[in-house]
């Protein structure tokens, strides 16, 4: 038992359980928080993987800037109190049923025949740093960067189109 | 891909137009002008090439078969303009920035028709996608508008995810996303492949409304404004059977197989029995035309089912015969006050001209010869019989449900003709010379796609 | 004036056109003229026709007709002694009947009066066409052609409904025998590849080759004799003559009894080689042959309507025709066509002008006593009883005692039955006579009856002459060897059927004696037959057994109305009610009914939660995944 | 070149007339039209087979290799020689009626005239599909816009039905474009494609059903009747004595050249079918009280005959069939001529509330009679000569099948004769005065009868044309 | 450290915000689940990532990091539209509130059938 697969182990059980928390809080304040402690545990495999700039991005984007408007937008809502009610037996019954089918015809689907080792020892190299990626980004992928500008100007615009109170 | 450059421009100068400008018409008018613009390039780049060229490292690549597409998908734009401009105009306060998301719509268009590598496939589909959101909400008293803007939402997000877990998967397997590297690799990440190359087929399946990944669209091309389901139910669709197609024809080294035509010949019989099926007894005509558009989603899928030349050409006559066909049934409807086929009733004494040219893209969308939607039917079976008799129960399928879409189509027909007016009907709204003219072209594109659809091919072949 | 033969049938369609085409402008004497003029003109030549006519056939063809594949039907007509015989016949007896319409028909108005005797040339000009055919095609045109005549004329009066049933009944009852024509012209088509009477590859050549019995040549006669049947009311096919009297007078007296109704005795005759090697179906013609003479002669017994008597008397007939055709003996058939078309023509004429004098009153219970009033009827009736009755020396004798001799050489159960058939023809006939003609008058005194005008007794007494002389022309050659004129006219027809017939010479003491028997009894039922009836008074005393049996016919019609015509109305009931309404056209509309309930199913899957939608994707790509992983293609 | 106008001329015609407002322009103009076209046809009977006039042919679908190719054969000059004579003596014979929107009426009558015209004459399957939904498409409109009081579920029972069928045939025609050697549509191209027996089976059926549909054949019959009831009788004309030979027409210039084995194959069952239907449509029309269902069921039977003749394979049967083909579109023409007028006088079409016409209307009756025997095949008329040919076919073949048909015959004369007795015979019922035939009326019924004595008199030369129609069938059914 | 490890983790992570999408009702939440997909599907990118830089090391090429860095990108993107997307949701999500006071998806149900 390597410290690499102690950690794996202990990140993992985290982000599961955190996960399943998140599903199943009555109120949506906890599972907003139980989500922002799933990204963190995801960070922290980002960083097992070493992708460090993924996971400094994960926490500021995420857990930083998009949990807390969801966080906002409860509050504003005040929802945040175990308001919901809940849906009946059935339909729980069978979307859990679903889900865990796709769960696992997935899991079946890509067990592999044999073992792909994907690391041994800590030996990352700098594909994840900042300087590797940010090199990569601007000359190969420019022009999807530009185009994504489009993606944040149509937002925009929706905020406006939807947003303004008229 | 002057089309996604200059999209985009012209949605920023939609934005400050709208700051500019206060007269909504005037807006119009700038949008048809830009729209037109838009196609006058596009006809420079088929034929002398792009007018700039940005540096796309393989990102992007330009096909015939793209830049055809990209000028149906904007002759479509500019004659829904022209037809539909005035609605457009009656949603709601930002008509610039429907204009604009309109415009950031085509770029995602574009994309779509000239992606060379997954990561724009996924990000023209957003393009596409995040507008058409807001969009479908844009009409926001209006608890329908609200509602079909959320499901939409909702659903679009999660076939997000479904595409991203694809994609991821591909890339698992072949170390790349790039269109060119997806083909079957050594043994121990094939499964990644397959499975991911699936989930893409149905997140792809979800954006063109193929069953049994529909469900969304009936309710959302019904709650959203009128003027935007018709945007959508023509162009977006015919934009995602692009990037479709486009897709398949790049990832040739794992299409077609057995396995991939088991499943996409149980979609295309889905989509076609549930779409025709459950038109059949709409009351509302806004609503039949949603569920028309599935079905005619079955049949085009055909070009996908079986990839090859025919179905090449096929889908570009069927996407013209389609879009030019809905595009002027929903702008006679926006005419119209009450959306039920009862308010169709005696239209042709009223106005003779409209009911005449509904019952040319009513007989197209049937696939009565004469009519652009016949060839579009034609080559989708053809392409799917010219590879041999097996499959021949889903070309039998195809054409009992084409028998039955006459069932809701011709419903209209009669009631324009043969129904009587009640004293009580609402009557209909004044139609403007500029939209008689728009609807006249639609017409006489879907009649002379009908009787000579080289017209359309040509440009394939030099 | 062979070669221009085919004017005569040409002159009665001319007439029929004239008549037809202008019957609202031409006035009574003009269309009597044109009526009877075109058939005076097709007598004439036939007669020079029939002076011109030798032993072996001489055809007229027109023009081809039908040509296909190497099948070719020329349009050709064929004048031989059998043929011309016929021709005179008919022409004759059609112009004397002509002439006595023009009397007969008087109150017609003039456009009916013109429509009749348009229809009457129609008539003759098929009647010729069907005897002067050279091929059974052209012959089959002619035969349709009178049925749709006779069908034409019995509704004359189109307005009785009654009337109208009766022609249908008729042309309908034709149809059946044509369609056996028909089949049998298939037949021969296809086993001799031709359908011309004459020459080397002629039919009949053919048949003759044959051996004796070939199943095709029994399967072909037998169709031909149902077509005959048909035609010449045998049984089974035989109830239209009766109500075919519905027909104005004149018209039962030319087509219900001299001419169409010998039609099938003609085919039979002209197809008599085949008939002679299918000896089963010679057995089966003689058998129905014999029963309908006597089946008719019964029915005939108790008939109070004057025609309707005289209708039956000519099925029991032609009954005697066809058994003298079963049993070999053509000439006979053919000689009894001859007088028999004489006498009659001659007694319906006579039936038709005591009608006309007593004011349409057909029924015998009214008549009585006309002796007097009606001289020239009287006188010539009873010469045309006589010679139906088969006295000595009248028309009638010769021809039928032909025949019972015929009969008795193939066997003397056959002569006894005919026998007694010829026996009750005497009796009916004289019961008619007597009922008619002695004791005292029955009908209303009011208007008393007259005499006819000369049109009409002209023709009686022309065809009485005939009546009586007609018999002359054959001769047996128990009085005098070799004077039967006809037997050597008609010889080369029938030859080769004769050379296949050993013929049974009869000595002729047997033959005095049979002779000699039958006249006797005949004279006997006559007496007999007077006496009963002369004081014959109506005492309203209903018929009963076996005489209530006979007035109602033996209730043939209603049996065949039970076992043929409900069931096929019944069936068609059913297909139109059941099969039909209820079973096809609800398949067809019950596939759009259950597109509609399926779509009001789908519908509810469209159930606008969420939820439920992604649930279905869910469960649809959990399916898809599995076809693609675990279904082994 | 020639035979170009013969489409083109309705066509333009047709779409011009739809802007005329008068009633009496467009009726006059549509008669013109018609008998120009009657001449030009009449003209081109007397060219030879394959001159430049009887045919035209340029690219059409390069990619696709479809051509724009007609041609004028013997096969089609019996059948657009019909089409040209029926719609003259239609117009004529309908002079009187009035219709409103008279000019859309006339236009869409001409539009259909173009695609019946179209479909006799194309040798492209592609296009022959074309013209064969454009015949159907007119015909839809004018059923349910001047059709009876039932004419709008009528009109689309019987237009989903055809369509249905034209596509299974759209099917097979595709699937044999690729399986032809030089992937074409031309006809002769078809004739030489070569398929497995189960292909065989399969697209045969495809084709026959579409064309059984069209004819119809039992049991695929149901649209028939309620649309010739419901129908305008000018429409009714039209598809009665034209558009169901579509049907027949198929049969023998894209069924038997193309299947040749199948068809030889399939001749017991699909005789079966007709023989049935005969009977059982004679038996139905024997029940009928409205004299317009009782002439559909009528014309069900015989063209059951016909189609039947068709598969016998022995010149008997084809020519007989592709003569009766004219013939029978001619007479009932003439039936329905008459059956316009006394709806039109008296609004009356149960047989049982009529009678006695005879007396009011004697030359209307006579007329009608002879036509009605036309239609019993009574010898010396041209249906005899059809019928006759086609029965020893059928006897050729099979002498029992030609039994059981032969039934028909006897069952035709009831319903008929029963019809006339019932129509024209009798006491008067209804005292309201009746018109004889107008000079319109009357021209057109001499014109029927005089075609059905000179063909039933002298059959020669239609024989003839009709033995060069069936050539290629022949050549190809026994080689 | 076998690759599945990483691609069982990322399938249950997806699972789990699958499930979260078919049984929650609330709008936001459902929202949240998505976003948790998406998460599974960055990791499982980045698992990829580094599995074909390993194998890239193993196979000797000289250019070890293109096929990596290639799946970190993606994930970069990913993010991006993520963003767009919970910028636009939550105000269409707000927009509902705003005129029904509800976010509960069951009282989506005015357009049905």
């Amino acid at each position: 038992m390597t410290t690499q697969q102690i950690i794996f182990w202990f990140l993992s059980v985290v982000a599961v359980f955190c996960a399943i928390m998140v599903i199943t809080r009555k109120n949506p304040v906890f599972s907003v928080l139980y989500l922002i402690i799933t990204f963190f545990a995801i960070s922290g495999h980002y960083i097992l993987l070493n992708a460090q700039f993924l996971a400094i991005v994960n926490v500021i984007v995420y857990a930083g800037a998009i949990m807390v408007l969801f966080l906002f937008v409860l509050m504003l809502m005040n929802l945040n109190k175990e308001s919901e009610p809940q849906k009946n037996k059935y339909m729980l019954w069978s979307g859990a049923i679903a889900g865990g089918m796709l769960m696992l015809v997935l899991i079946d689907a890509v067990r592999p025949e044999q073992k792909v080792q994907i690391y041994e020892g800590l030996s990352g190299g700098n594909v994840g740093l900042v300087k590797n990626l940010g090199t990569r980004l601007f000359t190969d992928y420019l022009v999807p960067f530009e185009i994504s500008s489009i993606l944040f100007l149509s937002a925009m615009i929706g905020a406006v189109v939807i947003g303004k109170r008229d | 891909m002057n089309l996604i450059l200059f999209a985009g421009l012209l949605g920023v100068i939609m934005m400050i137009a709208g700051l500019l400008v206060k007269n909504d018409r005037a807006i119009t008018y700038i949008a048809i002008v830009g729209i037109s613009l838009l196609f006058l390039l596009n006809l420079v780049e088929m034929s002398t090439g792009p007018l700039v060229n940005l540096p796309v490292k393989d990102m992007l690549v330009t096909s015939k078969f793209g830049l055809l597409m990209n000028a149906i998908i904007l002759m479509a734009t500019l004659l829904y303009f022209i037809v539909c401009g005035r609605h457009i105009e009656m949603v709601g306060k930002h008509v610039p920035e429907y204009y604009a998301l309109i415009f950031f719509v085509l770029a995602g268009a574009g994309l779509a028709t000239s992606f060379n590598n997954l990561l724009m496939l996924f990000l023209g589909i957003e393009i596409i996608s995040i507008p058409l959101y807001i969009l479908t909400g844009a009409d926001k008293r209006n608890l329908k508008s609200n509602e079909a803007s959320l499901k939409y939402f909702l659903m679009g997000a999660f076939s997000t995810g479904i595409m991203l877990l694809g994609i991821a998967f591909i890339y698992g397997g072949t170390g790349s996303i790039a269109i060119s590297k997806i083909n079957v690799p050594e043994s121990p990440l094939s499964l990644y492949l397959i499975t991911g190359v699936l989930l893409l087929l149905i997140s792809m399946a979800f954006k063109v409304s193929a069953a049994p990944f529909h469900f969304w669209t009936p309710d959302v091309y019904d709650g959203a404004p009128t003027v935007f389901t018709a945007f959508m139910a023509t162009i977006v669709k015919v934009a995602a059977f692009a990037a479709f197609i486009h897709l398949f024809a790049g990832a040739t080294g794992i299409f077609p197989s057995q396995k991939w035509k088991l499943v996409i010949s149980v979609i295309i019989a889905l989509t076609l029995v549930v779409g025709n099926i459950t038109a059949v007894f709409q009351q509302s005509v806004k609503r039949m035309l949603a569920y028309s558009s599935i079905a005619q989603a079955g049949f085009m899928m055909f070009a996908v089912f079986s990839y090859n030349y025919i179905s090449t050409e096929g889908i570009l006559i069927y996407a013209a015969a389609y879009c030019f066909a809905t595009i002027g049934l929903f702008a006679i409807l926006l005419k119209m006050e009450d959306y039920t086929f009862n308010g169709f009733n005696g239209l042709a004494k009223k106005e003779p001209a409209l009911a005449a040219m509904a019952t040319v893209f009513l007989l197209s969308l049937a696939g009565i010869p004469l009519t652009a939607g016949f060839f579009g039917k034609y080559y989708m079976v053809a392409s799917a019989l010219s590879n041999g008799g097996s499959y021949l129960w889903l070309v039998i399928l195809a054409m009992v449900c084409a028998a039955i879409s006459v069932f809701y189509y011709f419903r209209v027909i009669q009631a324009m003709y043969f129904k009587e007016v009640q004293d009580d009907a609402s009557d209909i709204l004044p139609a403007s010379l500029a939209f008689k003219y728009g609807l006249f072209v639609l017409a006489i594109f879907t009649l002379a796609i009908g009787i000579m659809p080289q017209l359309l091919l040509q440009y394939l072949y030099f | 004036m062979t070669p221009y033969s085919y004017l005569i049938p040409l002159l009665p369609l001319l007439g029929f056109l004239l008549n037809g085409v202008f019957r609202n402008s031409l006035s009574k004497s003009a269309v009597g003229i044109i009526g009877s003029g075109t058939v005076l003109g097709a007598l004439i030549m036939s007669v020079l026709v029939f002076m011109e006519v030798k032993g072996d056939p001489t055809i007229v063809t027109l023009f081809e007709f039908i040509k296909v594949g190497d099948l070719s039907i020329p349009f050709s007509l064929q004048i031989d002694p059998l043929s011309s015989l016929f021709l005179l016949i008919i022409t004759g007896v059609g112009f004397l009947i002509h002439v006595y319409s023009t009397g007969y028909m008087h109150e017609e108005a003039p456009a009916h009066y013109a429509r009749y005797f348009a229809y009457l040339n129609l008539f003759v000009f098929s009647m010729l066409l069907l005897v002067m055919g050279a091929n059974y095609v052209i012959m089959f045109i002619g035969w349709e052609g009178v049925g749709l005549c006779s069908y034409l004329l019995i509704g004359f009066w189109f307005k009785n409904t009654s009337y109208n049933i009766a022609a249908k009944k008729a042309f309908i009852m034709n149809r059946i025998g044509d369609l056996g024509v028909l089949l049998a012209v298939f037949w021969m088509i296809q086993k001799f590849g031709t359908v011309s009477f004459a020459g080397e590859t002629g039919v009949l050549a053919q048949a003759a080759q044959l051996a004796v019995n070939d199943p095709a040549l029994v399967g072909i006669t037998l169709l031909l004799l149902l077509g005959a049947t048909g035609k010449s009311a045998q049984i089974p096919l035989y109830t239209w003559l009766p109500d075919a009297m519905a027909g104005p007078t004149p018209v039962s007296a030319l087509i219900h009894a001299a001419t169409m109704v010998t039609a099938g005795i003609y085919m039979i005759a002209r197809s008599n080689i085949m008939f002679t090697l299918a000896q089963t179906t010679s057995g089966v013609v003689a058998i129905i042959g014999l029963a309908t003479a006597i089946l008719a002669a019964t029915i005939a017994l108790r008939q109070n309507d004057i025609k309707k008597v005289l209708a039956y008397s000519t099925v029991s007939q032609l009954g005697f025709m066809f058994l003298a055709l079963g049993v070999g003996s053509y000439v006979g058939a053919v000689f009894h066509v001859m007088t028999h078309a004489f006498f009659k023509a001659l007694l319906f004429l006579g039936a038709g002008s005591v009608i006309h004098g007593m004011h349409h009153e057909q029924d015998m219970r009214k008549y009585g006593g006309l002796k007097k009033m009606m001289p020239v009827t009287h006188f010539t009736m009873l010469i045309g009883c006589l010679a139906i009755a088969g006295i000595p020396g009248f028309s009638g004798f010769f021809s039928k005692d032909e025949i019972l001799m015929g009969a008795f050489a193939k066997s003397p159960v056959l002569y006894a039955l005919a026998l007694g058939a010829a026996l009750m023809t005497a009796f009916y006939m004289f019961r008619l006579y007597a009922m008619t003609f002695m004791g005292k008058y029955r009908g209303d005194e009011s208007h008393p009856p007259h005499e006819s005008p000369a049109s009409m007794t002209f023709p009686l007494i022309v065809l009485a002459i005939l009546a009586f002389a007609g018999g002359y022309l054959g001769i047996p050659a128990l009085f005098a060897p070799n004077a039967h004129w006809l037997e050597h006219f008609l010889e080369p027809v029938f030859a080769k059927s004769m050379a296949i017939t050993e013929a049974h010479a009869i000595e002729h003491s047997t033959e005095w004696v049979l002779m000699g028997v039958s006249t006797a009894l005949i004279v006997g039922i006559i007496f007999f037959a007077i006496n009963k009836y002369k004081k014959y008074s109506d005492n309203g005393v209903a018929e009963s057994g076996l005489g209530k049996v006979l007035a109602n016919k033996w209730y043939v019609d209603e049996l065949y109305d039970a076992i043929v015509v409900k069931p096929i109305l019944g069936i068609g009931n059913f297909f139109k009610n059941i099969i039909e309404k209820a079973g096809i056209d609800k398949g067809v509309n019950g596939v759009g009914k259950g597109v509609l309930y399926l779509s009001r199913q789908f519908r509810l899957i469209q159930s606008g939660n969420v939820g439920n939608y992604v649930l279905m994707m869910v469960v649809a790509i959990v399916g898809f995944i599995w076809m693609v992983y675990y279904l082994k293609l | 070149m020639l035979v170009v106008l013969f489409i083109l001329i309705p066509l333009l015609a047709g779409l011009g007339i739809f802007f005329t407002r008068n009633e009496g322009q467009a009726k006059v103009a549509s008669l013109g039209i018609s008998l120009v076209l009657l001449a030009l046809v009449l003209y081109a009977m007397y060219q030879p087979a394959g001159s430049e006039l009887t045919t035209y042919s340029r690219i059409w679908l390069g990619s696709l290799n479809s051509h724009f190719s007609f041609q004028l054969d013997g096969l089609g000059k019996i059948t657009t020689l019909l089409t040209a004579v029926s719609f003259p003596l239609i117009f004529i014979a309908t002079w009187d009626n009035h219709y409103k929107d008279a000019s859309h009426y006339y236009a869409l009558m001409l539009l259909t005239q173009a695609g019946l015209m179209g479909v006799f004459l194309s040798t492209d399957a592609l296009l022959f599909y074309f013209f064969w939904e454009l015949a159907l498409i007119p015909t839809y409109f004018l059923v349910s816009k001047w059709g009876g009081e039932r004419r709008i579920p009528v009109a689309f029972k019987f237009f989903i039905y055809t369509f249905t069928g034209s596509l299974l045939m759209l099917i097979g025609i595709i699937y044999l474009y690729y399986k032809t050697p030089d992937l074409s549509f031309a006809w002769e191209s078809y004739k030489q494609v070569q398929l497995t027996f189960t292909e065989q089976t399969w697209f045969f059926w495809f084709f026959f059903v579409a064309f059984a549909i069209k004819m119809p054949i039992f049991p695929f019959h149901t649209w028939q009747p309620d649309t010739y009831e419901q129908s305008p009788t000018g429409t009714t004309m039209v598809l009665s004595g034209v558009m169901v030979k579509m049907g027949l027409f198929g049969v023998a210039r894209w069924l038997l050249p193309v299947f040749p084995d199948m068809a030889a194959k399939m001749a017991t069952p699909v005789l079966i079918l007709c023989i049935v239907g005969m009977l059982y449509a004679s038996l139905i029309a024997m029940r009928q009280d409205s004299i317009k269902r009782l002439i559909a069921y009528s014309s069900i039977a015989h063209i059951g005959l016909m189609c039947a003749a068709f598969f016998v394979n022995n010149p008997y049967g084809y020519d007989g069939a592709i003569l009766q083909l004219f013939n029978h579109g001619v007479n009932i023409i003439g039936l329905w001529i008459v059956v316009d007028i006394i709806e039109r006088q008296t609004g009356i079409r149960n047989m049982n509330e009529l009678g006695g016409l005879a007396q009011k209307a004697p030359w209307m009756a006579a007329l009608f009679v002879v036509v009605a025997l036309a239609n019993i095949a009574l010898p010396l008329t041209n249906a005899f000569v059809g019928e006759f040919l086609m029965f020893n076919g059928l006897f050729e073949y099979n002498p029992w099948f030609a039994v059981l048909a032969g039934i028909s015959i006897i069952l035709a004369a009831v319903y008929t004769l029963g019809m006339i007795q019932k129509v024209f015979y009798g006491a008067e019922i209804s005292q309201a005065a009746f018109k004889d035939l107008s000079k319109a009326e009357g021209l057109a019924m001499l014109t029927i009868i005089a075609l059905i004595l000179i063909v039933g008199v002298y059959p020669g030369p239609m024989i003839k044309l009709g033995q060069q129609g069936m050539e290629a069938v022949q050549m190809a059914m026994m080689p | 450290m076998p690759i599945e490890y990483y691609t069982f983790l990322a399938c249950i992570i997806f699972g789990i915000g699958v499930i979260g999408v078919l049984t929650r009702r609330n709008a936001i939440i459902i929202f949240m689940c998505i976003e948790l997909m998406l998460n599974a599907v960055n990791l499982l990118l980045v698992a990829f990532s580094k599995m074909h830089y390993a194998r890239a090391v193993a196979s000797g090429q000289q250019d070890v990091i293109s096929a990596a860095s290639e799946g970190q990108l993606f994930v970069f993107f990913i993010m991006v539209v993520a963003a767009v997307e919970v910028s636009v949701g939550l105000a269409i999500i707000v927009m509902m509130y705003r005129n029904t006071h509800n976010v509960d998806i069951n009282y989506l149900n005015r357009l049905k059938n």
